[in-house]
């Protein structure tokens, strides 16, 4: 999986009739801007970002829910934008966040872990069907007998299993995880992260996963993308983004993770708040937030540089910063 | 056999039968309604007179009076009307007429109103827009209007002789077309919302076209108010059907149905010919006052807040 | 420690539904010294909002307390009328919700809903109220409060929503605040800005705060005495390091470590199998029993009373001695 | 305060001084029945309550008296030429509503518009070649033939002002069967003691006199509101609750009892008015039928088999009450040539229809549409649901349609119908009207004007011409019953009764009896 300079713009601008009457232009939102970066076979890239940076917006223009309105994305060495390539689309499910939102409220269980094989027709024979479904609801932790349940009468930890069996029903190489736990509570966080590890060493899974948490990140990707404001500012392996990360902005998110070992201890928050993404800042989208901002940041967008390998970042003040130790921040 | 009566048990604690038990008002309408029903359903069985058969009537039997006050006759339960037409046999006949034109029109609203709303919620855009304005262009109409432009149009394309018997579809058509805009603009709103859920996405992932997302997701999950909705519209359909009746557009008055039996019985509400409107007046009443306690329960048991 | 600002005596609240009588909250009882910040933590459905609601009197029909008592400064209010209790709510309970979208009017100006607050609770006049409330912005971090207190909710961020929304929490000095989740509907970095604030304000005012929240990170850092909930009953209560590090109830323990924690190479997350059960299948005795790793054949059977273990009490039998 | 206001307010003050100056105590009439007008245009429908009010605000050159005497209106004497020539010497001084001047021109202007063949009153000047001016205030009419009923024709000779006419576009007739809409179908502007201040169709109708009328009130009526009722028993609840002082169509079975009420008089009359049933003799295939190939109301046998199996005592008895006479004639009594000895009823005889229908090639019967009309005739809708029933039991199939009349007369109109529901009156008493609007063969003008079943019998035409012409009164009255026996015994029409038609108004009012049905507010009081 590669995903090449891809950039999505929102139309946000109001009715025909009233920008007609009231003579306004269109107006769009940037929500995804120039991101690139690949994912391994068998690896989990997580991204990671406060809401409204477009880590969602990416998710979603990869399993095709919106259309990439730049760039291209290229799966197994096809790009998905090749009307030939639609078969493919099989072969990435995706997870949702909102349990109770995921599944149709008015479908049995089994109908609902079902839908993609009949709507792939991968299998037709319906003892067959059956003997699949009640297989992926045990490989879930289900019994086949909850398939003739509604999804109401199931908690969020299980509906999030019910999600996963639909999405594993299609025999998927490649998952989309949009905050699968962020729902969630911690305790079941903790049930699902384990079974979605064990799922992807068992049938060797390849993990898109988009995440807030920083601390679940962590314990599940391989490789970290951190993103702000449309832009992917860092990107590296996970060990090495914890241990020393680059940008100032993944240096703030990971100082405001709370710490539990070392009780009382005040975090430090991260100062300002998100732009409004209909006024970018210029330059760097970070400056009016970044304690290192100068001149050239405020003026000048900053490429994505690969400096070691499998780590890039985007930040202009790095050179300057070189010899400072990220604690004395 | 255990498996209907595991299905049996299963519906009886659902939550809708569920909430049917323990709502006296919901029992007393689902009883009349079926009372109403069945005597219009099952009018050519157990009816005691024909009353659509004219050559069966006497206009000499004309006014009797009901069976139990001092110039009634047994044989007409309630009296007759100024026909000589058996009361009580005319009210099933005429209820069967009603209840036939009623839920075939709103069924037509609601496949024609839930089918564009349905569309204009989910693909959206022009689509959408000229959709709702032509909703909104046919709000600005009477029902009434429309009904009667309908049966003009009908008047000229088909053939003359063929009209009579398909009035009772044109005016179905008529009253049908007259009611999609509330359904439509009910079900638009459920859809856009639905359209943003999760699960909606979630088939689209999976790779399900739009009109299997629209049908198999989205509609079951909008029907609810729409069901609510029928039920009160068929008490409208009913008094429509009377009112283009009289002018002329509907049934012919040898079938009358409720509403036109209640039209005639008014003119002689003053003479003392009391019979002719009240009975069927408490029918219509029954009919219509229980079908609304049925929409409004439905509408509280289909509501997950109220449970 | 003198004598408890709020406490809480074995309150039961309860929803009569189709399917029987449903028990949300169990035989709990705590309390909160002037002052002190007490975190409740819980899964979703373990009853810590309801308890909140239940202290504000504002507990959504058909739900009601049942039994128990709340005493505020010595004074009962559980029994209170209602015109009683909605003056002690907002000058004596200030309220943070967890969305600060609906816990403003959209129609006023924040100024308008801040002075009227200020003005009913305080009979300071509106002049006075005006002061106060630019004051009390000020104090909650917005810049320029003169010019932000005529702009409406809308044209306030989450976390400035946030801020507003509790400088009204603020605005009759009341002695306690109730905080029901006040950051979940917030980003990150934001979160750790008003859990900071809190804490400041809290500190400076002496005002106490019954903080409920299912996310330990910010309880870790804001509470003084932790209270975990299952199942809508007490399963240990203590100060936080101890409830933290050395937790005694098992769940308590399950829960700490399955919480994800940054620098742990381990591969797996320690997990409590199963979920909390639903309030209409709370199994006999011990709500936990069945998920729990070191039940007795006791527990299975009799529900334990919270039971005093160190400095902490905790529900459970593994400490009757 | 602008001149045109100034203007008005004057106005205004000199129109109430004529007001007051005319009646005594000037009074309101208020006026309820079941139907509505269907246009102001006096000469486009030949409608008896659209003719009503239009003798309200137009006038013809003759008029009725009190008495039913013809008198002078806008013409104030007249000569006969010839037998054939007529000079009328018209009033002068008199003024249309709208101010301009009454002449020789609008008199010449009117006829021709009467003509035009969208109207359908040219019974009206039936028989009248041409009209001469010779000058501002004479006019000649110039006939084909004698007529004797030519001063009876034209009390309904309503005059319209030419100049209005020409300023307003509406120097045609309304179309009114193609819907059309003319400047002179929603104004008026008459001669007559009341002016049509306003006509809100199907709510009410307000008239208010003429203060610059040539001649003078009788009774004391200044105001007149009248409000189409359709629910017959709404109309006697406001009589009851004195909302309004006068009904003209009670529903018969309300009669009786309006009798014992107190403060109500009952006006019992018979209406010049036979209701009767037409049908199709001239298609070659019957609409709304299903008989293919052939017009079974072209067989007198089935025409007789239809008029013998109705129940006339029946529907006099349960339907209307006793308040009808049945009828076996095409003219009500009261009518010059009606003959009680030829209204032989024939009584009701199933048997013998369904013999006639065997003869004729139906021993089942067949199916056709009957057209009805359910706010214009006493009991019409109900009448014709008996009639269903009647013919049911002969082995017809009768697919009824009820309809307001508006609608039901522009479909007749237009010949879409297989048999209707009808009524005629003869507004000149003369049973030529009647014979010649309803039974001669359509041509052009008043011939068959409301012909619509379309019968043609040359005897019959023969007979009906020579009457119209026809000065010698004990010739012309065997004419006259010969050409009503021939229709009877031809059942080109099947008459079902004359209608009788009570008025009810409060003890207050003093009305003339009408047997047109037309009320007319100058002669009444209200005290």
């Amino acid at each position: 999986m590669r995903v090449e300079k891809i950039g999505r713009d929102f139309d946000v601008s109001r009715p025909w009739l009233n920008r007609v009457l009231e003579r306004e232009p269109r107006r769009s939102l940037c929500a995804v801007n120039e991101v690139s970066f690949s994912i391994r076979k068998g690896e989990t890239l997580a991204l990671v970002g406060e809401s409204g940076c477009g880590k969602s917006t990416v998710a979603r223009m990869i399993v095709g829910l919106h259309t990439p309105s730049r760039g291209r994305i290229v799966f197994d060495g096809a790009d998905l934008a090749d009307p030939q390539s639609a078969p493919l689309r099989r072969r990435m499910q995706m997870i949702f966040q909102d349990p109770y939102a995921s599944l149709n409220p008015r479908w049995r269980v089994r109908a609902i872990v079902a839908e993609p094989i009949v709507a792939h027709g991968l299998v037709r024979d319906q003892a067959r069907l059956a003997a699949r479904v009640s297989e992926l609801l045990a490989q879930v932790g289900l019994v086949a007998e909850d398939g003739d349940k509604f999804p109401h009468e199931f908690s969020g930890g299980q509906r999030q299993r019910i999600s996963i069996a639909r999405a594993l029903s299609a025999n998927p190489e490649f998952l989309v995880c949009d905050e699968p736990t962020s729902a969630l509570d911690v305790s079941v966080q903790a049930q699902i992260l384990n079974l979605m590890k064990d799922l992807q060493t068992r049938l060797g899974l390849t993990y898109l996963f988009i995440s807030h948490n920083l601390a679940v990140v962590a314990h599940i990707a391989t490789r970290v993308g951190v993103m702000y404001l449309g832009s992917l500012v860092e990107i590296a392996d996970a060990k090495q983004l914890f241990e020393r990360p680059r940008h100032p902005y993944t240096r703030m998110l990971i100082d405001a993770i709370p710490d539990l070992q070392m009780t009382g201890k005040a975090r430090t928050p991260v100062a300002g708040e998100v732009p409004n993404p209909l006024a970018p800042p210029s330059g760097c989208a970070f400056h009016p937030r970044c304690p290192h901002a100068d001149g050239r940041c405020r003026s000048e967008r900053p490429e994505l540089i690969t400096q070691e390998p499998g780590s890039a970042v985007a930040c202009q003040a790095i050179g300057r910063r070189v010899g400072l130790d990220h604690s004395s921040l | 056999m255990s498996q209907v009566e595991s299905w049996l048990r299963q519906s009886w604690n659902h939550d809708v039968v569920w909430s049917l038990r323990h709502s006296p008002t919901a029992i007393i309408a689902v009883f009349s309604t079926l009372i109403c029903v069945g005597g219009a359903l099952f009018a050519p069985w157990i009816a005691p007179h024909n009353p659509f058969d004219s050559a069966s009537l006497s206009l000499s039997d004309g006014f009797t009076p009901p069976s139990w006050t001092q110039a009634g006759n047994t044989t007409y339960l309630l009296g007759t009307d100024d026909q000589g037409r058996d009361i009580l046999s005319t009210i099933m006949y005429g209820a069967r007429i009603s209840l036939a034109v009623g839920v075939a029109a709103v069924l037509f609203s609601l496949v024609l109103g839930v089918g564009l709303g349905l569309v204009a919620g989910y693909v959206g855009g022009r689509l959408d827009a000229f959709i709702m304005r032509v909703a909104d262009i046919q709000l600005s109409f009477p029902a009434i209007l429309i009904a009667l432009l309908i049966d003009g149009v009908a008047r000229v394309v088909l053939p003359r002789e063929a009209h009579d018997d398909i009035a009772i579809y044109v005016l179905t058509v008529a009253i049908g077309v007259s009611g999609w805009v509330q359904y439509a603009r009910t079900v638009r709103g459920a859809t856009l919302v639905e359209r943003h859920k999760e699960y909606v996405q979630a088939a689209r992932v999976i790779g399900r076209s739009s009109a299997a997302i629209m049908l198999r997701h989205v509609l079951p999950n909008v029907m609810g108010p729409v069901l609510v909705l029928a039920t009160i519209h068929i008490a409208t359909a009913i008094i429509a059907e009377a009112t283009l009746s009289y002018l002329g557009v509907g049934v012919p008055p040898t079938r009358p149905s409720l509403g036109t039996l209640i039209r005639v019985g008014n003119d002689f509400l003053l003479s003392g010919e009391w019979w002719i409107a009240v009975f069927p007046g408490i029918a219509l009443v029954v009919l219509i006052l229980s079908v609304n306690l049925l929409g409004d329960w439905l509408r509280d048991a289909l509501n997950p807040k109220l449970r | 420690m003198g004598k408890p600002l709020l406490e809480v005596r074995n309150l039961r609240v309860e929803f009569p539904t189709r399917h029987g009588t449903l028990c949300a909250v169990d035989d709990l009882s705590f309390h909160i010294a002037p002052g002190e910040t007490l975190g409740v933590v819980g899964e979703s459905g373990a009853g810590k909002s309801l308890t909140g609601m239940a202290i504000i009197g504002l507990l959504d029909p058909p739900g009601r307390v049942a039994a128990g008592e709340i005493w505020l400064e010595g004074e009962r209010i559980d029994n209170l009328p209602r015109e009683a209790m909605r003056r002690i709510r907002g000058k004596r309970i200030g309220t943070i919700f967890q969305d600060p979208l609906t816990s403003l009017n959209p129609l006023f100006t924040i100024g308008e809903q801040l002075i009227e607050t200020i003005d009913t609770h305080l009979q300071s006049g509106r002049r006075t109220a005006r002061q106060l409330a630019i004051e009390l912005l000020a104090e909650v971090g917005i810049p320029a409060p003169e010019l932000r207190l005529d702009q409406y909710p809308h044209h306030f961020s989450g976390g400035m929503r946030q801020r507003v929304v509790i400088a009204l929490a603020l605005a009759g000095k009341p002695r306690l605040i109730i905080a029901d989740e006040p950051t979940t509907a917030l980003d990150v970095s934001i979160q750790a800005q008003i859990i900071t604030l809190l804490k400041k304000l809290a500190a400076e005012h002496g005002v106490a705060v019954l903080l409920i929240t299912h996310d330990m990170g910010v309880i870790a850092e804001t509470a003084d005495r932790v209270a975990v909930m299952y199942a809508g009953r007490l399963a240990e209560i203590g100060p936080l390091r101890e409830v933290i590090h050395t937790a005694h109830h098992p769940y308590t323990r399950g829960l700490m470590s399955s919480i994800p924690k940054l620098g742990e190479g381990r591969d797996k997350l320690a997990q409590i199998d199963g979920a909390m059960p639903r309030l209409n299948a709370i199994p006999p005795g011990c709500a936990f029993n069945p998920r729990c790793p070191e039940r007795l054949e006791r527990c299975t059977r009799e529900r334990p009373a919270p039971l005093p273990v160190r400095s902490n009490f905790a529900a459970c039998w593994l400490y009757d001695r | 305060m602008t001149f045109p206001q100034r203007f008005f307010v004057a106005l205004a003050a000199i129109s109430a001084f004529f007001i007051a100056a005319v009646p005594a105590h000037a009074a309101t009439l208020r006026w309820a029945a079941q139907n509505d007008i269907l246009t102001l245009d006096p000469h486009s429908q030949n409608h008896s309550t659209t003719h009503t009010f239009m003798r309200h605000t137009y006038e013809g050159l003759v008029r009725y008296s009190r008495e039913g005497q013809i008198e002078p209106c806008l013409s104030t004497n007249w000569e006969q030429i010839s037998a054939i020539h007529w000079r009328f010497h018209l009033r002068k001084g008199v003024k249309f509503q709208d101010g301009t001047p009454f002449n020789a021109d609008d008199v010449v202007f009117s006829f021709n518009r009467i003509l035009q063949p969208q109207g359908t009153n040219q019974i009206i000047v039936s028989g009248v070649k041409e009209m001469k001016k010779i000058d501002d205030y004479t006019v000649d009419a110039v006939l084909a033939n004698p007529n004797p009923v030519l001063l009876r024709q034209f009390v309904d000779f309503f005059i319209m002002s030419k100049t209005w006419s020409v300023q307003h576009k509406s120097e045609n007739v309304q179309d009114y069967k193609a819907k059309e809409e003319t400047f002179a179908s929603r104004n008026s502007n008459g001669t007559g003691p009341y002016i049509i201040k306003l006509w809100e169709p199907d709510k009410r109708i307000v008239l208010a006199a003429n203060p610059a009328w040539w001649d003078k009130l009788e009774g004391n009526v200044t105001d007149v509101i009248y409000t189409p009722i359709k629910s017959a028993a709404t109309r006697v609840s406001a009589l009851l609750a004195g909302d309004v002082d006068l009904v003209t169509d009670p529903p018969p079975q309300d009669v009786e009892r309006l009798r014992g009420e107190p403060k109500l008089k009952v006006f019992d009359g018979l209406e010049a008015r036979v209701i009767f049933i037409g049908m199709d003799q001239h298609s070659p295939e019957l609409l709304y039928s299903n008989v293919k190939g052939r017009n079974p109301f072209k067989d007198v046998r089935v025409r007789e088999a239809l008029s013998l199996a109705v129940d006339r005592e029946a529907i006099k008895r349960v339907t209307m009450r006793g308040l009808s006479q049945p009828a076996a004639l095409m003219v009500a009594p009261g009518a010059h040539g009606y003959s009680s000895e030829i209204d032989k009823v024939v009584p009701v005889n199933v048997d013998g229809a369904k013999k006639l229908l065997a003869e004729a090639g139906f021993p089942n019967g067949f199916e056709f549409g009957l057209d009805c009309p359910n706010n214009r005739y006493v009991n019409d809708e109900q009448i014709c649901q008996a009639l269903v029933g009647m013919w049911a039991r002969v082995g017809l199939t009768v697919k009824l349609h009820a309809q307001p009349f508006a609608s039901f007369a522009a479909k007749l109109q237009n010949f879409d119908h297989s048999a209707y529901l009808f009524g005629w009156a003869v507004t000149t008493f003369d049973a030529n009207h009647a014979l010649q609007s309803l039974l001669r063969s359509k041509t052009t003008g008043a011939d068959g004007s409301f012909n619509l079943g379309r019968v043609s019998d040359a005897k019959l035409d023969a007979l009906i011409d020579a009457a119209k012409t026809e000065m010698d009164s004990k010739k012309r009255d065997v004419l006259l019953r010969d050409a009503l026996s021939l229709a009877r015994d031809n059942y080109y029409y099947v008459p079902l009764h004359y209608q009788t038609r009570p008025w009810v108004m409060k003890k207050n009012v003093s009305m003339v009896y009408d047997a047109l049905d037309s009320p007319k507010a100058r002669f009444a009081r209200v005290d």
